[in-house]
Protein backbone atom coordinates (compact mmCIF):
# COMPACT_ATOMS: atom_id res chain seq x y z
CA UNK A 1 0.00 0.00 0.00
CA UNK A 2 1.21 3.27 -0.82
CA UNK A 3 2.01 5.50 1.95
CA UNK A 4 -0.24 8.45 3.45
CA UNK A 5 0.08 11.66 0.81
CA UNK A 6 3.53 14.03 3.10
CA UNK A 7 1.93 17.65 3.39
CA UNK A 8 4.47 19.93 4.43
CA UNK A 9 3.69 23.42 4.99
CA UNK A 10 5.59 26.45 6.19
CA UNK A 11 5.41 30.37 6.67
CA UNK A 12 9.18 31.09 8.12
CA UNK A 13 11.24 34.26 8.04
CA UNK A 14 14.19 31.91 8.06
CA UNK A 15 16.02 30.47 4.34
CA UNK A 16 15.13 27.56 3.31
CA UNK A 17 17.61 24.69 1.79
CA UNK A 18 16.13 23.39 -1.54
CA UNK A 19 18.45 19.79 -1.43
CA UNK A 20 16.77 19.27 2.58
CA UNK A 21 13.53 20.11 1.63
CA UNK A 22 13.35 17.83 -0.90
CA UNK A 23 15.39 15.02 0.17
CA UNK A 24 12.80 14.98 3.04
CA UNK A 25 10.11 15.13 0.76
CA UNK A 26 11.01 11.75 -0.47
CA UNK A 27 13.28 9.62 2.16
CA UNK A 28 12.54 6.29 2.87
CA UNK A 29 10.69 5.95 -0.09
CA UNK A 30 11.18 3.95 -3.83
CA UNK A 31 7.52 4.80 -4.83
CA UNK A 32 8.21 8.42 -6.19
CA UNK A 33 9.62 9.09 -9.78
CA UNK A 34 10.42 12.65 -10.13
CA UNK A 35 9.85 15.61 -8.09
CA UNK A 36 9.28 19.34 -9.73
CA UNK A 37 9.93 22.16 -7.59
CA UNK A 38 10.01 26.12 -8.14
CA UNK A 39 11.84 28.32 -6.45
CA UNK A 40 10.50 32.30 -6.30
CA UNK A 41 13.36 34.88 -5.99
CA UNK A 42 13.55 38.57 -5.15
CA UNK A 43 14.51 40.35 -8.79
CA UNK A 44 16.26 43.98 -8.23
CA UNK A 45 14.12 44.71 -11.14
CA UNK A 46 17.05 46.60 -13.15
CA UNK A 47 19.08 47.50 -10.17
CA UNK A 48 15.93 49.58 -8.87
CA UNK A 49 15.39 47.56 -5.70
CA UNK A 50 17.17 47.19 -2.58
CA UNK A 51 14.71 44.82 -1.29
CA UNK A 52 11.31 43.00 -0.72
CA UNK A 53 9.54 43.38 2.14
CA UNK A 54 6.93 40.11 2.52
CA UNK A 55 4.05 40.95 4.56
CA UNK A 56 1.72 38.04 5.68
CA UNK A 57 -1.45 37.19 7.69
CA UNK A 58 -0.31 34.87 10.42
CA UNK A 59 -2.58 31.50 10.46
CA UNK A 60 -4.04 32.50 7.26
CA UNK A 61 -1.20 31.68 5.32
CA UNK A 62 -0.16 28.55 6.67
CA UNK A 63 -4.05 27.27 6.78
CA UNK A 64 -4.50 28.90 3.10
CA UNK A 65 -1.63 27.07 1.51
CA UNK A 66 -2.55 23.79 2.87
CA UNK A 67 -5.69 24.02 1.18
CA UNK A 68 -4.05 24.77 -1.77
CA UNK A 69 -1.66 21.80 -1.26
CA UNK A 70 -4.41 19.14 -0.18
CA UNK A 71 -6.29 20.12 -3.38
CA UNK A 72 -3.51 19.63 -5.32
CA UNK A 73 -2.54 16.58 -4.24
CA UNK A 74 -6.25 14.87 -4.80
CA UNK A 75 -5.99 16.88 -7.99
CA UNK A 76 -2.59 15.51 -9.64
CA UNK A 77 -2.58 12.11 -7.02
CA UNK A 78 0.92 13.17 -5.37
CA UNK A 79 2.71 11.27 -3.22
CA UNK A 80 4.00 14.65 -1.31
CA UNK A 81 3.90 18.14 -1.70
CA UNK A 82 5.90 21.51 -0.23
CA UNK A 83 5.64 24.60 0.52
CA UNK A 84 8.10 26.90 2.01
CA UNK A 85 7.38 30.68 2.14
CA UNK A 86 9.30 33.53 3.76
CA UNK A 87 8.29 36.96 4.68
CA UNK A 88 9.80 39.76 6.24
CA UNK A 89 12.86 41.35 4.36
CA UNK A 90 14.40 39.66 1.24
CA UNK A 91 17.54 40.90 -0.92
CA UNK A 92 17.57 41.02 -4.64
CA UNK A 93 18.85 37.25 -5.42
CA UNK A 94 17.32 36.02 -2.46
CA UNK A 95 14.73 33.12 -1.87
CA UNK A 96 10.91 34.10 -1.15
CA UNK A 97 9.53 30.78 -1.97
CA UNK A 98 9.79 26.83 -2.65
CA UNK A 99 7.36 24.49 -3.58
CA UNK A 100 7.77 21.03 -4.72
CA UNK A 101 5.92 17.84 -6.09
CA UNK A 102 6.41 14.44 -6.03
CA UNK A 103 4.74 12.12 -7.86
CA UNK A 104 5.23 9.03 -9.44
CA UNK A 105 5.78 10.31 -12.76
CA UNK A 106 7.13 13.45 -13.83
CA UNK A 107 3.79 15.22 -15.74
CA UNK A 108 1.58 15.12 -12.54
CA UNK A 109 4.84 16.18 -10.53
CA UNK A 110 5.24 19.29 -12.96
CA UNK A 111 1.76 20.54 -12.71
CA UNK A 112 1.41 19.85 -9.04
CA UNK A 113 3.81 22.14 -8.44
CA UNK A 114 2.83 24.94 -10.76
CA UNK A 115 -0.53 24.28 -9.93
CA UNK A 116 0.42 25.52 -6.21
CA UNK A 117 2.50 28.38 -7.50
CA UNK A 118 -0.07 29.80 -9.25
CA UNK A 119 -2.97 29.49 -6.42
CA UNK A 120 -0.57 30.27 -3.84
CA UNK A 121 0.25 33.66 -5.79
CA UNK A 122 -3.47 34.51 -6.12
CA UNK A 123 -5.22 33.04 -2.89
CA UNK A 124 -2.60 33.04 -0.17
CA UNK A 125 -2.71 36.73 2.37
CA UNK A 126 1.21 37.99 1.75
CA UNK A 127 1.95 41.30 0.16
CA UNK A 128 4.98 42.41 -1.54
CA UNK A 129 6.45 45.83 -0.47
CA UNK A 130 9.51 47.43 -2.32
CA UNK A 131 12.12 48.94 -0.66
CA UNK A 132 14.09 51.16 -3.56
CA UNK A 133 18.15 51.10 -3.90
CA UNK A 134 18.03 55.02 -3.74
CA UNK A 135 16.69 54.59 -0.29
CA UNK A 136 13.03 55.87 -1.27
CA UNK A 137 9.98 53.76 -0.01
CA UNK A 138 8.76 52.19 -2.50
CA UNK A 139 5.14 50.92 -3.55
CA UNK A 140 2.87 48.08 -3.08
CA UNK A 141 3.15 45.49 -5.59
CA UNK A 142 0.52 45.38 -7.75
CA UNK A 143 -1.70 42.51 -8.14
CA UNK A 144 -1.41 40.96 -11.80
CA UNK A 145 -3.73 40.19 -14.08
CA UNK A 146 -1.58 37.71 -15.37
CA UNK A 147 -1.65 35.63 -12.50
CA UNK A 148 -5.27 35.52 -12.09
CA UNK A 149 -5.52 34.51 -15.38
CA UNK A 150 -2.74 31.71 -14.21
CA UNK A 151 -4.56 30.52 -12.27
CA UNK A 152 -7.87 30.44 -13.51
CA UNK A 153 -6.43 28.35 -16.66
CA UNK A 154 -6.49 25.32 -13.95
CA UNK A 155 -10.85 25.55 -13.23
CA UNK A 156 -13.16 23.38 -16.02
CA UNK A 157 -9.96 20.95 -16.39
CA UNK A 158 -10.25 17.24 -14.78
CA UNK B 1 -15.11 42.19 17.25
CA UNK B 2 -11.49 42.01 15.63
CA UNK B 3 -10.66 43.79 12.71
CA UNK B 4 -6.93 43.09 10.91
CA UNK B 5 -5.63 45.34 8.23
CA UNK B 6 -3.04 44.19 5.80
CA UNK B 7 -0.48 45.97 3.40
CA UNK B 8 -1.90 49.32 2.22
CA UNK B 9 -5.09 48.94 4.04
CA UNK B 10 -2.92 48.67 6.92
CA UNK B 11 -0.71 52.02 6.26
CA UNK B 12 -3.89 54.08 5.20
CA UNK B 13 -5.98 53.67 8.52
CA UNK B 14 -2.65 53.92 10.51
CA UNK B 15 -3.29 50.22 12.42
CA UNK B 16 -2.85 46.99 12.22
CA UNK B 17 -5.97 45.87 14.02
CA UNK B 18 -8.47 46.86 16.61
CA UNK B 19 -11.91 46.21 18.00
CA UNK B 20 -14.94 47.27 17.34
CA UNK B 21 -18.69 46.96 18.16
CA UNK B 22 -21.11 46.43 15.30
CA UNK B 23 -23.60 49.04 14.80
CA UNK B 24 -26.92 47.60 13.78
CA UNK B 25 -27.55 46.99 10.35
CA UNK B 26 -24.12 46.13 9.62
CA UNK B 27 -24.51 42.18 8.35
CA UNK B 28 -22.35 41.75 5.59
CA UNK B 29 -18.54 42.49 4.84
CA UNK B 30 -19.91 44.72 1.80
CA UNK B 31 -22.31 46.64 5.10
CA UNK B 32 -19.10 46.86 7.00
CA UNK B 33 -17.19 48.45 4.50
CA UNK B 34 -19.38 50.72 3.71
CA UNK B 35 -19.45 51.53 7.87
CA UNK B 36 -16.20 52.07 8.49
CA UNK B 37 -15.57 54.44 5.67
CA UNK B 38 -17.96 56.87 7.51
CA UNK B 39 -15.22 56.70 10.35
CA UNK B 40 -12.86 59.33 9.24
CA UNK B 41 -10.57 60.16 5.85
CA UNK B 42 -7.87 57.48 6.90
CA UNK B 43 -10.99 54.78 6.70
CA UNK B 44 -12.21 56.52 3.03
CA UNK B 45 -8.53 56.44 1.69
CA UNK B 46 -8.31 52.97 2.55
CA UNK B 47 -11.48 52.16 1.16
CA UNK B 48 -11.78 54.22 -1.88
CA UNK B 49 -12.53 51.40 -4.23
CA UNK B 50 -14.31 48.89 -1.93
CA UNK B 51 -14.14 46.40 -5.18
CA UNK B 52 -10.82 45.83 -5.30
CA UNK B 53 -10.49 44.98 -0.91
CA UNK B 54 -10.26 41.42 -0.21
CA UNK B 55 -11.89 40.07 3.06
CA UNK B 56 -11.27 36.94 5.39
CA UNK B 57 -13.47 36.03 7.92
CA UNK B 58 -11.69 33.94 10.73
CA UNK B 59 -8.65 32.48 8.59
CA UNK B 60 -11.35 31.83 5.14
CA UNK B 61 -11.58 33.98 2.05
CA UNK B 62 -15.01 35.19 2.12
CA UNK B 63 -16.80 37.41 -0.86
CA UNK B 64 -18.45 40.83 0.21
CA UNK B 65 -21.89 39.52 0.16
CA UNK B 66 -20.74 36.65 3.25
CA UNK B 67 -23.06 37.25 6.36
CA UNK B 68 -21.27 38.01 9.33
CA UNK B 69 -22.19 36.18 12.03
CA UNK B 70 -20.61 35.40 14.85
CA UNK B 71 -16.87 36.06 13.75
CA UNK B 72 -14.31 36.18 16.04
CA UNK B 73 -11.86 38.35 13.40
CA UNK B 74 -12.31 40.21 9.93
CA UNK B 75 -9.58 40.58 7.97
CA UNK B 76 -9.59 43.37 5.08
CA UNK B 77 -6.65 43.58 2.59
CA UNK B 78 -5.56 44.19 -1.12
CA UNK B 79 -5.41 41.26 -3.19
CA UNK B 80 -2.70 39.40 -2.49
CA UNK B 81 1.08 39.36 -4.25
CA UNK B 82 3.09 36.52 -2.42
CA UNK B 83 4.80 33.85 -4.43
CA UNK C 1 22.69 44.44 -20.30
CA UNK C 2 21.11 40.87 -19.26
CA UNK C 3 24.45 38.63 -19.11
CA UNK C 4 24.63 35.74 -21.50
CA UNK C 5 22.06 32.53 -20.84
CA UNK C 6 24.24 30.15 -18.73
CA UNK C 7 24.15 26.56 -20.32
CA UNK C 8 25.60 23.50 -17.92
CA UNK C 9 24.83 20.24 -19.12
CA UNK C 10 26.87 17.36 -17.53
CA UNK C 11 26.90 13.19 -17.72
CA UNK C 12 28.46 12.11 -14.65
CA UNK C 13 28.19 8.34 -12.68
CA UNK C 14 28.08 10.44 -9.50
CA UNK C 15 25.50 12.03 -7.29
CA UNK C 16 24.43 15.64 -7.65
CA UNK C 17 23.39 18.10 -4.71
CA UNK C 18 20.46 20.12 -5.76
CA UNK C 19 21.09 23.10 -3.85
CA UNK C 20 24.73 23.47 -4.95
CA UNK C 21 23.75 23.17 -8.90
CA UNK C 22 20.76 25.62 -8.39
CA UNK C 23 23.21 27.92 -6.61
CA UNK C 24 25.45 28.08 -9.30
CA UNK C 25 22.44 28.74 -11.67
CA UNK C 26 21.60 31.89 -9.86
CA UNK C 27 24.83 32.96 -8.21
CA UNK C 28 25.43 36.68 -8.88
CA UNK C 29 22.29 37.44 -10.52
CA UNK C 30 19.69 38.84 -9.27
CA UNK C 31 17.22 39.39 -12.37
CA UNK C 32 16.12 35.68 -12.10
CA UNK C 33 12.55 35.83 -10.45
CA UNK C 34 12.04 31.59 -10.73
CA UNK C 35 13.97 28.65 -11.51
CA UNK C 36 11.84 25.52 -12.17
CA UNK C 37 13.58 21.91 -11.64
CA UNK C 38 12.76 18.56 -12.14
CA UNK C 39 14.35 15.20 -10.16
CA UNK C 40 13.86 12.11 -11.83
CA UNK C 41 14.77 9.00 -9.47
CA UNK C 42 14.63 5.44 -9.50
CA UNK C 43 11.51 3.70 -8.34
CA UNK C 44 11.48 0.23 -7.05
CA UNK C 45 8.07 -0.89 -8.99
CA UNK C 46 6.62 -2.41 -5.98
CA UNK C 47 9.69 -3.77 -4.72
CA UNK C 48 10.94 -5.81 -7.82
CA UNK C 49 13.73 -3.76 -8.40
CA UNK C 50 17.51 -4.13 -6.81
CA UNK C 51 18.36 -0.81 -9.35
CA UNK C 52 17.91 0.56 -12.82
CA UNK C 53 21.22 0.72 -14.82
CA UNK C 54 21.60 3.67 -17.18
CA UNK C 55 24.12 3.00 -20.09
CA UNK C 56 24.34 6.27 -22.55
CA UNK C 57 26.50 7.06 -25.23
CA UNK C 58 28.97 8.99 -24.40
CA UNK C 59 30.05 12.26 -26.44
CA UNK C 60 26.61 12.12 -27.98
CA UNK C 61 24.43 11.95 -24.66
CA UNK C 62 25.98 15.42 -23.30
CA UNK C 63 25.89 16.81 -26.73
CA UNK C 64 22.42 16.10 -27.30
CA UNK C 65 21.34 17.32 -24.31
CA UNK C 66 22.93 20.21 -24.69
CA UNK C 67 21.25 21.20 -28.51
CA UNK C 68 18.04 20.18 -26.46
CA UNK C 69 19.11 23.03 -23.79
CA UNK C 70 19.60 25.85 -26.54
CA UNK C 71 16.83 24.87 -28.06
CA UNK C 72 14.61 25.42 -24.66
CA UNK C 73 17.17 28.64 -23.98
CA UNK C 74 15.70 30.44 -27.16
CA UNK C 75 12.58 29.20 -26.94
CA UNK C 76 11.88 30.87 -23.43
CA UNK C 77 14.32 33.24 -23.11
CA UNK C 78 15.59 31.50 -20.01
CA UNK C 79 18.07 33.12 -18.33
CA UNK C 80 19.65 29.89 -17.61
CA UNK C 81 19.54 25.82 -17.72
CA UNK C 82 21.27 22.94 -16.01
CA UNK C 83 20.99 19.52 -16.84
CA UNK C 84 22.94 16.90 -14.96
CA UNK C 85 22.39 12.93 -15.84
CA UNK C 86 23.47 10.39 -14.43
CA UNK C 87 24.88 6.45 -15.70
CA UNK C 88 26.02 3.41 -14.42
CA UNK C 89 23.87 1.35 -11.35
CA UNK C 90 21.17 3.29 -9.14
CA UNK C 91 19.15 1.87 -6.54
CA UNK C 92 15.76 2.86 -5.84
CA UNK C 93 15.12 5.98 -4.45
CA UNK C 94 18.74 7.78 -5.97
CA UNK C 95 18.92 10.26 -8.17
CA UNK C 96 18.74 9.73 -11.93
CA UNK C 97 18.69 13.17 -13.29
CA UNK C 98 17.93 16.94 -12.61
CA UNK C 99 16.70 19.16 -14.74
CA UNK C 100 16.77 23.55 -13.71
CA UNK C 101 15.29 26.33 -15.71
CA UNK C 102 15.65 30.00 -14.41
CA UNK C 103 14.01 32.59 -15.72
CA UNK C 104 12.48 36.35 -15.09
CA UNK C 105 9.29 35.12 -14.52
CA UNK C 106 7.75 31.83 -13.24
CA UNK C 107 5.77 29.61 -16.43
CA UNK C 108 8.78 30.25 -18.81
CA UNK C 109 10.91 28.65 -15.83
CA UNK C 110 8.38 25.75 -15.59
CA UNK C 111 7.97 25.55 -19.86
CA UNK C 112 11.76 25.62 -19.81
CA UNK C 113 12.26 22.65 -17.07
CA UNK C 114 9.51 20.36 -18.76
CA UNK C 115 10.51 21.16 -22.19
CA UNK C 116 13.68 19.89 -22.05
CA UNK C 117 12.65 16.86 -19.52
CA UNK C 118 10.50 15.66 -22.28
CA UNK C 119 12.61 15.77 -25.40
CA UNK C 120 15.64 14.57 -23.10
CA UNK C 121 13.69 11.50 -22.89
CA UNK C 122 13.13 10.77 -26.18
CA UNK C 123 16.55 12.40 -27.78
CA UNK C 124 19.34 12.00 -25.07
CA UNK C 125 21.64 8.88 -25.84
CA UNK C 126 20.41 6.87 -22.43
CA UNK C 127 19.27 3.51 -22.00
CA UNK C 128 17.97 1.89 -18.73
CA UNK C 129 18.54 -2.06 -17.97
CA UNK C 130 16.36 -3.54 -14.77
CA UNK C 131 18.26 -5.27 -12.37
CA UNK C 132 15.33 -7.31 -10.40
CA UNK C 133 15.39 -8.02 -6.43
CA UNK C 134 14.85 -11.79 -6.24
CA UNK C 135 18.64 -11.36 -8.56
CA UNK C 136 17.39 -11.97 -12.23
CA UNK C 137 18.40 -9.92 -14.77
CA UNK C 138 15.44 -8.24 -16.03
CA UNK C 139 14.91 -6.51 -19.37
CA UNK C 140 15.76 -3.12 -20.77
CA UNK C 141 12.92 -0.36 -20.02
CA UNK C 142 10.90 0.38 -23.51
CA UNK C 143 10.54 3.52 -24.55
CA UNK C 144 6.85 4.83 -24.18
CA UNK C 145 4.46 6.34 -26.78
CA UNK C 146 3.41 8.35 -24.07
CA UNK C 147 6.84 10.29 -23.74
CA UNK C 148 6.75 10.69 -27.50
CA UNK C 149 3.31 12.10 -27.15
CA UNK C 150 4.49 14.43 -24.30
CA UNK C 151 7.28 15.59 -26.73
CA UNK C 152 4.90 16.44 -29.67
CA UNK C 153 3.12 18.29 -27.59
CA UNK C 154 5.48 21.15 -28.01
CA UNK C 155 5.75 21.12 -31.94
CA UNK C 156 3.63 23.58 -33.76
CA UNK C 157 3.76 25.67 -30.32
CA UNK C 158 5.38 28.96 -30.47
CA UNK D 1 34.31 2.58 -40.42
CA UNK D 2 33.36 2.09 -36.93
CA UNK D 3 30.17 0.72 -35.57
CA UNK D 4 29.10 1.47 -32.31
CA UNK D 5 26.19 -0.21 -30.56
CA UNK D 6 23.82 -0.03 -27.61
CA UNK D 7 21.27 -1.82 -24.99
CA UNK D 8 19.93 -4.51 -26.43
CA UNK D 9 21.32 -4.18 -29.82
CA UNK D 10 24.81 -4.69 -28.28
CA UNK D 11 23.70 -7.66 -26.18
CA UNK D 12 22.21 -9.48 -28.97
CA UNK D 13 25.21 -8.35 -31.35
CA UNK D 14 27.67 -9.59 -28.55
CA UNK D 15 30.09 -6.35 -29.05
CA UNK D 16 30.42 -2.68 -28.37
CA UNK D 17 31.54 -1.89 -31.44
CA UNK D 18 33.49 -2.99 -34.30
CA UNK D 19 35.50 -1.51 -37.38
CA UNK D 20 34.13 -2.65 -41.00
CA UNK D 21 34.65 -1.99 -44.70
CA UNK D 22 31.48 -1.08 -46.36
CA UNK D 23 30.91 -2.76 -49.50
CA UNK D 24 29.68 -1.52 -52.62
CA UNK D 25 25.84 -0.66 -52.88
CA UNK D 26 26.20 0.21 -49.03
CA UNK D 27 25.22 4.20 -49.18
CA UNK D 28 22.50 4.72 -46.52
CA UNK D 29 21.88 3.60 -42.65
CA UNK D 30 18.92 1.16 -44.28
CA UNK D 31 21.43 -0.34 -46.62
CA UNK D 32 23.92 -0.91 -43.49
CA UNK D 33 21.37 -2.18 -41.78
CA UNK D 34 20.17 -4.66 -44.24
CA UNK D 35 23.86 -5.82 -44.85
CA UNK D 36 25.02 -6.56 -41.02
CA UNK D 37 21.56 -8.84 -40.88
CA UNK D 38 23.71 -11.00 -44.17
CA UNK D 39 26.23 -11.37 -41.02
CA UNK D 40 25.16 -13.88 -38.63
CA UNK D 41 22.06 -14.58 -37.03
CA UNK D 42 23.62 -12.44 -33.71
CA UNK D 43 22.74 -9.77 -36.03
CA UNK D 44 19.45 -11.07 -37.37
CA UNK D 45 18.62 -10.87 -33.78
CA UNK D 46 19.24 -7.56 -33.58
CA UNK D 47 17.89 -6.08 -36.27
CA UNK D 48 15.14 -8.18 -36.79
CA UNK D 49 12.52 -5.08 -36.43
CA UNK D 50 14.73 -2.45 -38.41
CA UNK D 51 11.94 0.12 -37.51
CA UNK D 52 12.85 0.55 -34.51
CA UNK D 53 16.35 0.65 -34.76
CA UNK D 54 17.91 4.61 -34.37
CA UNK D 55 21.21 5.70 -35.54
CA UNK D 56 23.37 8.25 -35.22
CA UNK D 57 26.49 9.49 -37.80
CA UNK D 58 29.48 10.77 -36.02
CA UNK D 59 27.14 11.76 -32.83
CA UNK D 60 24.01 13.53 -34.55
CA UNK D 61 20.45 11.53 -34.89
CA UNK D 62 19.91 10.59 -38.72
CA UNK D 63 17.29 9.09 -40.61
CA UNK D 64 17.07 5.36 -41.95
CA UNK D 65 16.97 7.34 -45.43
CA UNK D 66 20.48 8.89 -44.34
CA UNK D 67 23.81 8.71 -46.93
CA UNK D 68 26.38 7.72 -44.79
CA UNK D 69 29.29 9.44 -46.35
CA UNK D 70 32.31 10.09 -44.89
CA UNK D 71 30.97 9.00 -41.36
CA UNK D 72 33.68 8.41 -38.55
CA UNK D 73 31.30 6.80 -36.79
CA UNK D 74 28.01 5.18 -36.77
CA UNK D 75 25.87 4.03 -33.70
CA UNK D 76 22.93 1.55 -33.62
CA UNK D 77 20.24 1.33 -30.70
CA UNK D 78 17.40 0.68 -29.82
CA UNK D 79 14.63 3.79 -29.31
CA UNK D 80 16.33 5.62 -25.90
CA UNK D 81 14.85 5.74 -22.27
CA UNK D 82 16.79 8.03 -20.35
CA UNK D 83 15.63 10.76 -18.03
Amino acid sequence: MPAAPLIEIRVQAGDFDVSAEIDALTKGRADIGGVASFIGLCRDEGGALSALELEHYPGMAERAIRAIAEEAVARFALSAILAVHRYGKIAPGGNIVLVAAAAGHRHAAFEGAEFLMDYLKTEAPFWKKEHMADGTSGDWVSAKDADDSARDRWKGRS
Amino acid sequence: MKLIYFAWVRERIGKADEEIDLPEGVATIRELIDFLKTRGEEYEAAFEFPEVIRAAIDHEHVEHSEKIGAAREIALFPPMTGG
